[in-house]
This record gives structure tokens, C-alpha cells and sequence, in this order.
């Protein structure tokens, strides 16, 4: 693993929808090096009393382009949005470990809540088989990019919890179904990225159902490179029976569901 | 004075039997132990490299959040977890003996018997230039935070440490005292080599939605830009106070910064929030600093440190 | 809880025997004697209006530069000038007692006696409040910065002032040291009817073209937002310590700051440095604070006020 | 004197010359009730961890429009150039005592260094009578709004120090000249501002030949309204025979020549 630090010029920046925005950059270092699930530590321009680096996956990236997809979310994300053509940002990255290859014989499912479907875009485009990938959020605003996931071959499952778009309710309430009438036959692999409740809500299933599931936390982070413990959170020392920290910069964001001591997860 | 090459410029120093390359060090916690940054950053480039606290056993730290952004400030109470004296030499030193780096440890411990028995150990390891003492980590709650602002206290442990080990020692001072002086004086008495501060102020936040505060330990340590002048002034007052070597830090980001305590009497200088910001702060300080004296006429640190005349 | 309306809610608030119509003051030397923010300020909003520190006789201050802007917060070194007593009753309080808004007149003095003297002049003085003890200031050179750190000094100050006026005394508690509790109960015990805290923190800057200080005191205090989680942590501290109310200030600008004191504890806030930032942040700050509390169900100020359970 | 706090919308913003813009903003406030010479504080937008206002003579005020002519030269100024069109910001106005009528009988005269020439121009404008006005600076690019102010009237004297405009040399290699030439004679009022070098200077040559002349200082504020005693300079108090402050922000930034104590100025 080799991390970069590198100014990188904003080559084109929109607002999508519902306060998402898509920043492409040119970062010749990073882009290259990027494996799915991989963040960059952005420092926010002309942020002036905030000092800290803000995460952000790496939606995509392709030759000297990366691309991230945020939502305008508070200071350092609002200030973000300011960011003009032609100027240039700091980024640290590639970091933390990302999703595994999906696993030959299993059947890929992605599951994603809100800008959680940034993490997994790269997974997807990467990944031979293409799956299923249930896409939640609130409303239709958060549901982004259904059609770039279904031209890359994925079948897309939508819910939202007020029934603007796809199904109504969470995105469990696709996924149930969907495993009982024959999903989890399949023998599906879950890749899971999104709020923690959803985090939670999907682990206990694979836990349950022993279907082999990652899921990319969403923790608060300082340095990002695994200095400060900062992010940390409480995963199993399966040898010694007992918990022990591990930084989500660094062991993750991306850990397998049955790592987690899911009792700590607020 | 007229600007000479840069090459012509010596930024060597010593401090307190140290000899450094350069005056410009990574704080305690700031930097892990080395192999977190060593792919953005050259440590080789560094002036030594101050690990994170270490003491006798291994440690789980505080609950989380552990962390706060503040204004222009960051309050962090990690609560000093650790590998323990052992794990850290197991772990880390095989590492770290790679550079031609000076190694300082930051230690702490529950009890002066603790500080004195984690000093004896290290006393023994190879590749350890130093040892830096946290007496003035507020997140500890076994009393220690008193190692720091109790002055009959402080002497006690850093008489402790001075006993158990030949090494290079630096007490680390706590900054929220009335008069940082008295501690400083206190220090050189005890035959410490040099001393460093300011560690984080103690501070708290709460987060207005949950009525919770924004730390889990309640309180932490405050720093970043925000008590750069609150270190400006103890750093200056310190070392007016004594004639071993300062070490000053709090807020250091870049040059400018640094200049600062240098002009008011810190042989060398320690970035620590900084690295957060921009991991090449440190190694982009040095080259800053090596432009600026030669730009003035410089050709050590002598011409700089301790010259503010006010 | 449930909305209730704006108007179901009453900030009134008796801050040690003065009945304030909201909790939200104006800090000392932040607003003049009043007239400067006139024009911008309906000073009939505020909760109190505390003026610049006076002394004695007229003084002139220190020499400039007197301020300097630093991260997140500024250094001062005003050196309190100022009209003296009889400057100040003869020139300000007709003004001041135009408004239906108490007047607290923040005083110090260089000596114990002078203290004192200055609290039986205003004892006789139609119009005010309260006297806000400044103990704590800085910028004073002649020892006058030990009334504030020295437990000792700080309870004689504090008794001779008891022993001289009837009116509401408030010692403001310098922040720059160990323990805060042990003088915010000494303040208690000396029959202090509230504190207030905390005052600007000893701080330093050094303009690296000149090599000289950037204040032409050399050392100054530090407010602003940089200072707000050291002040909400020793408010906390205060707060739980004494039983006498207490005034919460460093870093307030905008309600969400002041929620942060309310919750550890304060029973009013004095808006500071922010009224240079926004002449407006004091009003807009009962205006908002009034909105919290209707939008949490909350008639008063008593279901906030020290309701943080960490 | 009243004042106002208001959100001001910015209608132009451009980059003029040499580090110089020119920012028109709709302030209908303080935009009728400036007089010449006040100035206007203000917060610039997006300056994180600077929690000073800045102050600026007010350069223009027609209607309800505002403008100020600025130079970059910090932190502040720098960020100020990010104003876009139709954004906001937040001014206190108008400020300070600013020069008086020009009086009846004399002839005057205007001596501007560097941006000193903004604090000029309502003056200018405002005057019956159009005089000469002294233009100085570094190089070409500080000298503005030549055609501006001839336009109105006034016959314009340029030096510049690399003589690439003008006369080579200081104000006061212009000045001197056209007093000794028959200026003197026309009983002359001197309205001057720009760095504190060229007010010391010519304030010496008014109090030795006793020219009526008024001074515009540009000391450091906090407040802007005379509450943090921060901006003070020595004046004299000649009933006296002492010293005393006066704050440059609301007994100045004007003061008669005469009443400052020059020796005290740096
Ligand atoms: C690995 C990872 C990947 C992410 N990917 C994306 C993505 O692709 N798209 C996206 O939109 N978002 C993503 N996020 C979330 C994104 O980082 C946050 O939305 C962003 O940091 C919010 O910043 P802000 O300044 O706008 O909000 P803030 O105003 O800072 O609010 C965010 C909240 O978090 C708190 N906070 C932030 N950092 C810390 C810290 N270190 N310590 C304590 N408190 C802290 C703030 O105090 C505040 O309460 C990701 C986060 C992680 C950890
Ligand atoms: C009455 C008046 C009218 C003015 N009119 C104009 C004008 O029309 N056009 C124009 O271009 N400029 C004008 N100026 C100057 C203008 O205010 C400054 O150029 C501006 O404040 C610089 O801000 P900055 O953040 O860009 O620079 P900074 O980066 O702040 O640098 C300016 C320097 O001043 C220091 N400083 C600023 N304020 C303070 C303070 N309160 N206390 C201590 N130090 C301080 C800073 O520390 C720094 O060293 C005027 C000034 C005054 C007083
Ligand atoms: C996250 C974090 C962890 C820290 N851990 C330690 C530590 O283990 N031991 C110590 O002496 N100081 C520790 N410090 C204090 C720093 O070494 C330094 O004294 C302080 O951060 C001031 O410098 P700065 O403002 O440049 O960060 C820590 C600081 C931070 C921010
Ligand atoms: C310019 C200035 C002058 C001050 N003068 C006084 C004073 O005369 N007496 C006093 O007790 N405090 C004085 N203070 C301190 C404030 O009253 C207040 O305690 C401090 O600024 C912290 O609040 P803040 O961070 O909101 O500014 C002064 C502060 C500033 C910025
Ligand atoms: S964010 Fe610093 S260790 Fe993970
Ligand atoms: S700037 Fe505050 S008194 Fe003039």
C-alpha cells in the first residue's frame, strides 16, 4: 500500500441533486493507485478555522482522474461546494483497506444507503460478476446514479423510506424478500456501505444466515493514516476471546460484519 | 546582512545531548510511531521523531469520540493507548532504527514508580536517543494530570526518572500553571537535559443536540493554532527562566510559526496537530527554514534563537 | 418536549440579588460605556451592560500597537485606560441610565486599597448594579496579575471589596491557573453574590519581520473562539464547585456557543470579542436563545441551565 | 452621526489594476449617509480563522450603491477577491469623522499615496471648488482613477518612484514645486491621505508654512466604533500642553494636521 500527498485541480464540479455533488480532479498519484473502498483525505479550501481533513471515498477513478461524490452536510462540505474550475486541492490517499475482490463462486450483492453507493461504484464497475445492488435512502434525492449501475450490468432494487422512488421502506425491506425468494441460495457476498444503522440492520443478517459480508464504516477521522486513534472502534480478537481497537483509517473503513462488535456500534 | 546559499547553511543542534540534524521534530501523538506517515513523509528528513506515549504495559485508551474539531483547535482525549514498554520495542524500534533519526519516547505512567521503572527499561534498549516525559497529559485519571501542575509532585517524578536512567530527559510542562517558571527551574534543578512544551490545554465541548460532551472522557486536551500564543508566551517565559535547551511547540504548522518560538528562545521546535493537516508540514518547515536564514545572512540557528528583543 | 410559542418564554434571570430581563450580557471593555455600539445596539436588549474596566483615577493605557489578530481569537493589551471613577459618573452614567438595563461596572485597582476605594465611591453612585471585580487582567504591570493567580491576594482583594460596598460584587476569575475551584469557592466564602469567568488568557505574539512583539506590552490576553473550550471547561468546573450563580464568557458569538455555557452551568453569558466581529451577535442571541427554548417546550431558562449530564 | 449594520449585496466586482478591485455593493443604508472620508467595516466572507472586521474608505456612494476601491495585500483582502456577484456581506457604516467642507477661500488641494486616493474621491466629487490633486505611488499601477478625477474637474499631478508614470519621485517632489511656483500664494487646504510616510511629510511642510491641512490615518482597528480603544493615536491637547489618545476610528480617521503628535506617529 502507497499513500500520496498531491495537489490536485478540480477539473469539473456539479451539484447533482439533493445537496450531492460530483468533484472530478486530476491527481495523477492517487487515481492510479485506488482499490475499491479506498478513501482520500480532502483538505478543504478556505476553511480557515476548521484544521481537519474531511473523508471522502473515492467514487471513481479512471487514468489521472478521481472523482468523489459528496453531500453538502456542514461546514467543510458546504465550503467545498465554493471550489472553482482550475483550482487545486490537497489530497491524502489512497487510504485504508477497501473491499476484497469479490470471491469467485459467490454471488456479489451491493448494498448501499445514501453517498454509501460512492464507496461501492468502483467495486462495481471492477467486479466480473455483476450482481444485485439495493440502493436506500429518505427520498428520491438520495438515490444517485441507478442508471450508471445498470449500464455497468448490475441489477439496481430502490427503496426509500417515503416511497418517492423503487419500493417504500428501508432498504432491509428489499433485501428480506429478495433473500428469501431466492437470493440466499445463491450464496450471495454482501458489500455494504452506508449509515451505521443500516450497517447494523444488514450484519445481523449476515451474521445469522453466515453469509460473508464487508461493510465500510463511517467514523470520524483526524490524521487518516492510522497516527492519532481517532477513528477507532471495537473489533473481535477472535484468538484471545476478547475486543481490541482497530482504526477504521487504517484496518478499514471496510471490515468483515463478523468482525465488528456490533454491541459498540452507536 | 546579506543572503547567502542554502547549502551554506548548518541546521544542526543539540539539544540536551541530542544531536539533531535539523530543529524540527514531530510531537508526541501526532506521528504514531513512525510507520503511519512513513509513505508521505521522509523520516530520515525529520529532526527526531517523538513517538506516541508509551507506558510499562499495554493500554486500551479512552472510549470514543476521542476527538473534536474547535476553532482553529482540535481537543482530542485519546486517553494514551499503547503497545506497553515491550510491545512498543517489539513492534517499533526494528522499524525506526532503519533512519538516521533520533528516537525520543514520550513516557507516562500511573505512579512515579511506573515513570521510573518505564525509564529503567528504556534505559536498556538500543536506538533511543531520548526519553520525553508526559507529566501533563489531562486525560489520565489516576491523579496523574497533578504530575504536571503540582510542583512538589512534578519534582518527585522527575527526580524518579532522573535516578532510573542515563538517557537524555525532557519534561514535557504542563501549560495550564500560574507560573510555568517555577516548573522550568524545577526541571533544570533535577537534572533534566532539556524540557519541552506546551502539551494540550485541558478544555471540554458539548455537542448542543445530545446535551453530551463531544468527547467521551468529558475533558481533553486542546490544540492547534488556537494556543499558539498561549505558547508563544510560556515557551518565552521558560526559557528566560533556564539555560538548558527549550523545545517549544504548540500550533506549528509552518515557518512563520516556527520563527516564532525560535526568536523566543526554543532550540527546536515540535509540530504536532499539523501533521493532521498537512502530512509534509514538517519536512516542508525545514526546507522553509533553511530558505529563510540563508535569505537572512544565517548560517546556524545561533543568529535566530533567543533573539527577540522586545 | 413540545413547542411552545416564543412568546411563553421568559429569559428573566437574578444573577446574585441583579434581575436581568435576558441572560445575555456584554462583556467588559468589549462595548465601550455604551455609546460606541449605540447606534447598532438597542442596549435595551441586552441583559446587562458591563463597561470597560475602571480604576481610581484616569489612566491612560498602554502605549500601541494594543491588539493583534491571532487564530480563531485576538491579543490585547489595552492596559485599561480609562476616565476614572468620577470621569466615568460624570461623563457616562447620565447616558446609562436612559436604558432599562443594568449596569455592572467591571473596576480594578493597583493596589488592595485602591480596590476598595474604588468599590465605596461606586457603593454611592445611583444606577448601578453591580461591580464586576476584575482580578485578573493582564496587562497591569505592578503585581496587580497576583490578585488574580495567588489564592491569597485574591481573598484579600475580595474581602476588602465585601467590606466596602453593599452593592452586588462578581469577581471575575483570571483563567491561568491550576485549579479554578479552589477560587471560585474562595470567592464563594468571601461572600461573593456571583462570579464570572473567565477573563482573557495570558498570550503572546512576535511579528517575525521585526522581531518584535506584536503588542507593545509583549504579553496580552487571548479571547475569541480560541479560548472557548478552555472557558467552557473551567465554567464547568466552577459551576459544580460553588453554589453562587455564575457568568460564563470566552468565545461566545452566537447561540449555539452560549448553549454550551448554559448547559455546564452558567446562569448568564457575556457576549466579548464577538461584538467587534458583529456589533449584532449580543441581540440576535436573546432572539435566538428565546427561539431554543420555545422550540425545546422550555419556559425558562431553568430547564437548561446546568442540565449537562455527561 | 448614526450607523448601520447591513448585509450588503454585491453588484460588481473587478480586478483593476496592480492588486487593486473595485467592489460596488447595493448598501441602502449606509450608502446616503456617507460623508467624505468616513469609511465602512468590513466582515469579509469565508475568513475562518480571522475574526477581525477590515476597514475601507468608503470610495463611492451614490443612491443606495457603496463602493470601495481595495488593495490585496493579506489574508483578508486576498479572500475578499472570491466575492462573487450577488453574494453578501456584512458591512457597519459609515464610520468615523471624515474631512470637512473644503473652506471657503482656500484653493484645494488633494495628496493621495497608494489607495489614499479611495478616501479622496467623494471628496472630490463633492467640492465646489476643483483643485489640483498629487497622485504617488510605487509604479504605474498604483496611480488610479487619473481620468476620474479629471473628469471632474480636478488637475492631476502624477509621481511615481520608478518614474513609469508621471513625475519620478514622491508626492512631495511634486508638491514642493508647484507650492514654491504659485501654489503657496492660493492659500492652499491640503486633504491627504496614504501611508503614514507621506502624511509625516507633508503635515511638516503645512505646519511649517501653516496650510490648513487634514490627514487621514490608517491605523489598525478592532471595533471601528470607538468601544476597544485598539486604533488610539497621541493627539495634542493644547489647553493642556499634554497628550492624549484619540481613536483613529471615531474621532478620526480625519484629524487637522496640527493635532497630531508626529513624533509619536511610526
Ligand atoms: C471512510 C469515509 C468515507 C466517506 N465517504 C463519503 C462520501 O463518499 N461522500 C460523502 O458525502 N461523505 C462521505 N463521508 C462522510 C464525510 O466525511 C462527512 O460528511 C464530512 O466529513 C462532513 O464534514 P463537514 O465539515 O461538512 O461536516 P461537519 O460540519 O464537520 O459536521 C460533521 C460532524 O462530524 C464531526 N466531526 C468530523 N470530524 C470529526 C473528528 N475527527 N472528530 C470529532 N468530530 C468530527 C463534526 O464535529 C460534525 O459534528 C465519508 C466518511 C468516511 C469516514
Ligand atoms: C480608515 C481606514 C481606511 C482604509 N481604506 C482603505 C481603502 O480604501 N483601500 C484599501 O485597499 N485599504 C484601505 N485600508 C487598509 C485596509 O484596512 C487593510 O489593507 C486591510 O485591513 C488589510 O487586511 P488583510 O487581512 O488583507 O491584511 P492582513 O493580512 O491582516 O495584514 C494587515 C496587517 O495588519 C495587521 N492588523 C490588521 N488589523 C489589526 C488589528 N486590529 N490589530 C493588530 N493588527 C492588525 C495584521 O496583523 C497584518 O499585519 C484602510 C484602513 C483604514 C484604517
Ligand atoms: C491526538 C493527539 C495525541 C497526543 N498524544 C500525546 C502523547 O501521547 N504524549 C504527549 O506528551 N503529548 C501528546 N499530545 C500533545 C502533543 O505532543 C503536543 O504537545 C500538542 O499537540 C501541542 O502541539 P500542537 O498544537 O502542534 O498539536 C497529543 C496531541 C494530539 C493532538
Ligand atoms: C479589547 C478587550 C478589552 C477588554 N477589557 C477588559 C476590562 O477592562 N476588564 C475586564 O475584566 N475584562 C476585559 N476584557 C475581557 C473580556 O471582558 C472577556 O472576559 C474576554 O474577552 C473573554 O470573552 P470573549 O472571548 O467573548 O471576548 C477585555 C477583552 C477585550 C477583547
Ligand atoms: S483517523 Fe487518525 S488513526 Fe484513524
Ligand atoms: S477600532 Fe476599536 S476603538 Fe477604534
Amino acid at each position: 500500500m502507497s499513500m500520496y500527498q498531491e495537489n490536485a485541480e478540480v477539473l469539473e464540479h456539479e451539484a447533482i441533486q439533493g445537496g450531492y455533488n460530483l468533484l472530478i480532479m486530476r491527481s495523477p498519484n492517487i487515481a492510479p493507485a485506488v482499490k475499491p473502498g479506498q478513501f482520500v483525505h480532502v483538505l478543504v479550501p478556505h476553511l480557515g478555522e476548521s484544521i481537519l481533513r474531511r473523508p471522502f471515498s473515492v467514487f471513481r477513478a479512471e487514468g489521472d482522474r478521481l472523482a468523489i461524490l459528496y453531500k453538502d452536510v456542514g461546514r467543510g462540505t458546504r465550503t467545498l461546494t465554493y471550489l472553482r474550475h482550475g483550482e487545486t486541492l490537497s489530497l491524502v490517499g489512497p487510504l485504508g483497506r477497501g473491499f476484497p475482490d469479490p470471491a469467485p463462486g459467490l454471488f456479489p450483492v451491493l448494498v448501499a444507503g445514501g453517498y454509501g453507493m460512492a464507496a461501492l461504484h468502483i467495486c462495481a464497475q471492477r467486479s466480473p460478476v455483476k450482481g444485485v445492488a439495493f440502493f436506500g435512502g429518505r427520498t428520491a434525492a438520495d438515490i444517485l446514479c441507478v442508471k450508471e449501475f445498470e449500464a455497468l450490468g448490475w441489477t439496481v432494487i430502490v427503496t426509500t423510506e417515503d416511497g418517492s422512488l423503487g419500493h417504500q421502506g428501508r432498504v432491509t425491506d428489499a433485501l428480506d424478500p429478495w433473500m428469501a425468494q431466492g437470493g440466499a441460495a445463491r450464496k450471495p457476498e454482501l458489500f455494504v456501505c452506508g449509515p451505521s444503522g443500516l450497517l447494523k440492520a444488514v450484519a445481523a443478517r449476515a451474521l445469522e444466515h453466515r453469509w460473508r459480508a464487508w461493510v465500510s464504516v463511517d467514523n470520524n477521522m483526524g490524521c487518516g493514516v492510522g497516527a492519532c486513534l481517532t477513528c477507532v472502534l471495537k473489533v473481535h480478537d477472535h484468538e484471545k476471546g476478547d475486543w481490541t481497537w482497530a482504526r477504521a483509517c487504517r484496518e478499514g473503513p471496510v471490515f468483515a460484519a463478523s468482525d465488528i462488535v456490533w454491541e459498540a456500534v452507536g | 546582512m546579506s543572503a547567502i546559499p542554502v547549502t551554506a547553511v548548518d541546521l544542526s543542534v543539540n539539544v540536551g545531548g541530542i544531536a539533531l540534524k535539523n530543529p524540527v521534530m514531530v510531537a508526541s501523538g501526532t506521528f504514531g510511531y513512525g510507520p503511519e506517515y512513513a509513505d508521505l513523509v521522509d523520516i530520515n528528513r525529520l529532526g527526531a521523531i517523538v513517538v506516541k506515549g508509551i507506558c510499562l504495559n499495554p493500554t486500551k485508551g479512552n472510549p470514543t469520540p476521542r476527538t473534536a474539531e474547535v476553532a482553529s483547535g482540535l481537543l482530542n482525549a485519546i486517553g494514551l493507548p499503547g503497545p506497553g514498554v515491550d510491545g512498543f520495542v517489539r513492534t517499533y524500534m526494528p522499524f525506526l532504527r532503519q533512519y538516521a533519526t533520533p528516537v525520543i519516547v514520550n513516557i507516562w505512567g500511573k505512579t512515579i514508580e511506573e515513570y521510573a521503572e518505564v525509564a529503567r527499561r528504556f534505559d536498556q534498549v538500543e536506538g533511543i536517543a531520548g526519553l520525553e516525559v508526559n507529566v501533563s497529559c489531562p486525560n489520565i485519571k489516576e491523579g496523574s494530570a497533578l504530575f504536571g501542575t503540582d510542583l512538589d509532585m512534578f519534582r518527585r517524578v522527575v527526580d524518579a526518572i532522573r535516578a532510573a536512567t542515563r538517557l537524555p530527559m525532557i519534561p514535557k510542562l504542563a501549560p495550564n500553571v500560574a507560573d510555568i517558571t517555577a516548573f522550568a527551574k524545577a526541571a533544570e534543578a533535577s537534572g533534566a537535559n532539556a524540557i519541552s512544551l506546551i502539551n494540550s490545554f485541558p478544555g471540554m465541548a458539548v455537542d448542543i443536540k445530545t446535551r453530551k460532551p463531544k468527547l467521551a472522557n468529558i475533558t481533553g486536551g486542546l490544540t492547534g493554532p488556537a494556543i499558539r500564543p498561549i505558547a508563544v508566551r510560556l515557551v518565552w517565559q521558560a526559557a528566560k527562566a533556564v539555560s538548558i535547551p527549550v523545545i517549544g511547540m504548540g500550533g506549528i504548522g509552518a515557518v512563520n510559526d516556527a520563527l516564532e518560538f525560535f526568536l523566543v528562545g526554543a532550540r527546536a521546535v515540535a509540530v504536532g496537530t499539523a501533521n493532521f493537516t498537512n502530512p509534509a508540514a514538517a519536512v516542508t518547515l525545514v526546507d522553509d527554514l533553511r530558505a529563510y536564514l540563508a535569505a537572512q545572512g544565517m548560517a546556524s540557528l545561533d543568529g535566530l534563537v533567543g533573539t527577540f528583543a522586545p
